[in-house]
């Protein structure tokens, strides 16, 4: 059974400095307050996995959390680029960033294989592209009935693996609907998972669409109402358009961007 | 009624959908172009986001690709590990859109970085769902403005396959999908030449001439034997695209 | 959009013999209305492919419309063994069963790759095993990232996929819910496919639990209520168990075998 | 309360699961067990079916792998390829039970064919998820009913692996999980040797004598330094297994 802890104590027990953390949710459900609560804690040295790094991450980043990021797009969608990402990458501020990337489908594979126990994950994949020629973690593999050669790419086993979800009951059972992106994936094939959720209750009525998460496969439940803010949680808030907006010009200037965090997230009582 | 330069250009890429066709749709002009297409003369046709949503039928256009009014109006939504294996990756979807901050002379798409990748002048966002949307759509269609920083002779980063960087590349590795068909621009149509798999004017949007093609795009642009002009935006397709981005 | 046919105007049109055909569903929605029809068209020197082959399988085998079976586990659940299986297997009865064996995890990898068009798929299975000695559709494969061996097996993509659901719409979209096993797998790795349902409606009210499979990914669906029996669609009927008893003493004989396909199969309307 | 042995063997499986550990139950015996011990010892015991139910809770018996009961009840219903991708294969499951026609000394079980393969003297219904449950359970429980032909020397086939033919493939081929670690019959219980895995007599049922065991064994049966004798089914233990049966 999952553990219900709250967000501070959750990520101080289970992200150490150095380890490889997830942060998924894929426009939806993003576990920003998490993100946030990684900052103020000071975390250090990640290695950050995401499919979509966007403002959450360029935070991140900024902060000085990261050491690498494995990625398959980074931006702020909609509006632009990640300036704090693009500063990490182009001038090493506030420390280099080394980057892993791939495309969405070697990702969402990389996951399936790492939820699966399995080392690899075989797909169609990165024809033709100068990406592989940039990272060891694209290789080919030959079919052993067709002799097709195939792209294959490692499983992705973070230690710990953070997503937002709508509700869970008492157990740690999670549920969750609407786009579910890559999240079960994310939760099973970490060491560790913390899922935030809206809110925390008796019994998890059936909805359609929904997954459920059994407690017994999530490490730790916090309950976060808003926990996903700008983006959203089906059900209970709309995206916030104009934060995303907003963060652009916040991003752009590492002064700005610093007030921000001080104003922002370490000023902010923990949620 | 008058129109914009960019609005000829979804309105070009709405006529390119077939109606009852199943299209992968990125944001922004493709989107646009695909929710205009389903109003007007397409209405079956299929809108896949690669957040997982299939059959996405929303009353104005989505902020995002994970826009919750995609999985609300879809006939499903599935994970996005699913929407790439089972979806994407079989050769299910017909057209795929794509556009990019580079495209070269056989179609080569670069999403990842102007300049060295090592030592990049600008970052881009990277690649996303574009490298298998290239390769899997039946073909793609591409939508960008047209200018000669983003039309060049050579990208700095092949992304997205279109014919390979000698314009054969693409014949040897035999993915499924036939690559890019179309290139829509605000300028006109750009299209593979049927030998040569170069990307050649094949038609021009009201009021443009060949000239000004030419000098937007930086390599040395031929010219299809003959060189249709589009038909301007009907004042139909002008207000349902407006409408739908009001709406948004 | 998959088209609406008439159950035997379906099998006439989708099913040739010597094709290979997948009639799926783990214990709920098993597409047995769609087995007697192939019986009564008497389709021969079909490959059937099924994971637990049960009395339907046996029906069919009995019937002499199959040619080679390929399947993980055949049997009568919670009753015993399939008499026309055995006997087919054993003497020849009423033609020769070539059989291709599969562990369960192995032939559901089978399907997800042909879903996924992929030329195999990767496990960690059949370890230790005798059946890699008995088919060549059990390799090794290495992983390139770490050398590790794993199973693989090839694709299945079936000529016809046939499954039993729910309900569907006007335009083919399908809805099923419950145990939906390897439904989904099955539709989408075959080059045609057929789903019977329990009742066609203008409208798919949500469901929690449901999987919808689009209608421009199914080839025709026919509406054939109880065609699941004496399997059960969950929310529509109830297992008859009794019936599972009953098939015993019929599958024992060949005579009462005989007997009854002819007054249940042929001399029964299509439906 | 008089019971049977075969009761017996059930209460022996139930009391050997774990509260809160997870356990991947087929029909029959198994499912007995896991859910009697559910509704004694082991309120939290997780019932995992392969039908793809996660945490299910039956209030009666399951008729198959698939009853209805069973999804009505789950935390959770996923797909057959995610029950064996997602939970089975990566090691998440305490406890596999597996029975089979035939069981060797070193564990290993057949459920596939008597005699040649080629030539059967009698086809059984095959592997099912054993193989891999055999290999990605963290421990097998086995539940058989003792007889010379059922616990013989040597299987005629492997369909799922116990130790291996002679006891040491099993450690050669590193699966992720120990094996079966108990062998639960109507007349005791075999345990590996830890030396040698070959199964070897640790427990008897109450009334049994070593001599019976022996006689219903096809190999020449070692017993254990010490051999303990079972408590017999408790009234609750009976009571509560009776009452899952007749709600059947």
């Amino acid at each position: 059974m999952a553990r219900l802890l709250r967000l501070d104590e959750a990520i101080a027990e289970l992200v150490g400095d150095g380890d490889v953390v997830a942060l998924e949710g894929f426009t939806h459900l993003i576990p920003v307050a998490a993100g946030h609560e990684i900052i103020r804690a000071r975390k250090r040295d990640l290695t950050l996995c995401r499919m979509t790094p966007d403002i959450v991450y360029d935070q991140l980043i900024g902060a000085g959390c990261a050491r690498k990021l494995v990625f398959s797009w980074g931006g702020n969608p909609g509006v632009g680029s990640l300036h704090r990402f693009r500063d990490a990458v182009q001038h090493d501020w506030p420390v280099p960033l080394e980057i892993e990337e791939h495309s969405h489908a070697g990702m969402a594979n990389r996951y399936v294989a790492g939820a699966s126990g399995l080392p690899f994950a075989v797909l169609r994949g990165y024809l033709g592209t100068d990406l592989p020629a940039q990272t060891s973690n694209i290789r080919t593999i030959e079919c052993p009935f067709t002799g097709e050669r195939l792209a294959a790419v490692p499983a992705l086993n973070p230690d710990v693996g953070i997503v937002h979800a709508q509700r869970a009951d008492r157990a740690g059972n999670v549920q969750l609907w609407g786009i579910t992106g890559v999240q079960k994936e994310t939760v099973l094939a970490s060491a560790r998972s913390l899922v935030t959720v809206e809110e925390i209750v008796d019994e998890l009525e059936p909805v359609p669409g929904a997954i459920v998460l059994p407690g017994w496969a999530v490490t730790a439940v916090a309950q976060v109402p808003g926990g996903s803010h700008p983006s959203y949680a089906q059900g209970y808030s709309e995206r916030d358009n104009t934060a995303y907006q907003q963060w652009d010009p916040i991003g752009r200037d590492r002064e700005r961007f610093t007030e921000w965090l001080r104003t922002s997230v370490f000023e902010e009582a923990g949620a | 009624m008058t129109y914009t330069s960019d609005e000829m250009m979804t309105v070009a890429a709405a006529r390119a959908l077939r109606d009852g066709s199943a299209c992968f749709v990125g944001i922004g002009q493709p989107s646009a172009a695909a929710n205009l297409a389903r109003r007007t003369h397409a209405p079956d046709l299929v809108l896949i986001y690669e957040s997982g949503t299939l059959g996405a039928k929303p009353d104005r256009l989505p902020l995002s690709i994970g826009d919750g009014i995609l999985a609300e109006t879809a006939d499903a939504v599935v994970s996005v590990p699913e929407i790439f294996n089972y979806w994407l990756q079989p050769g299910r979807i017909d057209v795929g859109f794509l556009g990019g901050a580079q495209i070269d002379r056989f179609g080569n798409i670069n999403t990842t970085v102007i300049g060295d990748y090592a030592e990049p002048k600008v970052r881009l966002p990277g690649a996303g769902g574009a490298p298998e949307i290239a390769t899997s759509c039946r073909e793609v269609f591409v939508v960008m403005r047209h200018s000669p920083r983003a039309f060049v002779a050579e990208v700095d980063f092949v992304t997205s396959l279109g014919y390979g960087r000698d314009g054969k590349q693409r014949d040897a590795l035999r993915p499924l999908g036939k690559g890019p068909t179309r290139v829509m621009t605000d300028l006109g149509v750009l299209e593979p030449d049927p030998d040569t798999r170069e990307l050649t004017l094949t038609a021009l949007n009201p009021g443009v001439e060949v000239e000004q093609v030419r000098a937007a795009t930086g390599w040395e642009l031929r010219l299809a034997e003959e060189i249709t002009v589009q038909d301007p935006p009907t004042e139909t397709e002008l207000s349902t695209l407006r409408a739908l981005k009001e709406a948004s």
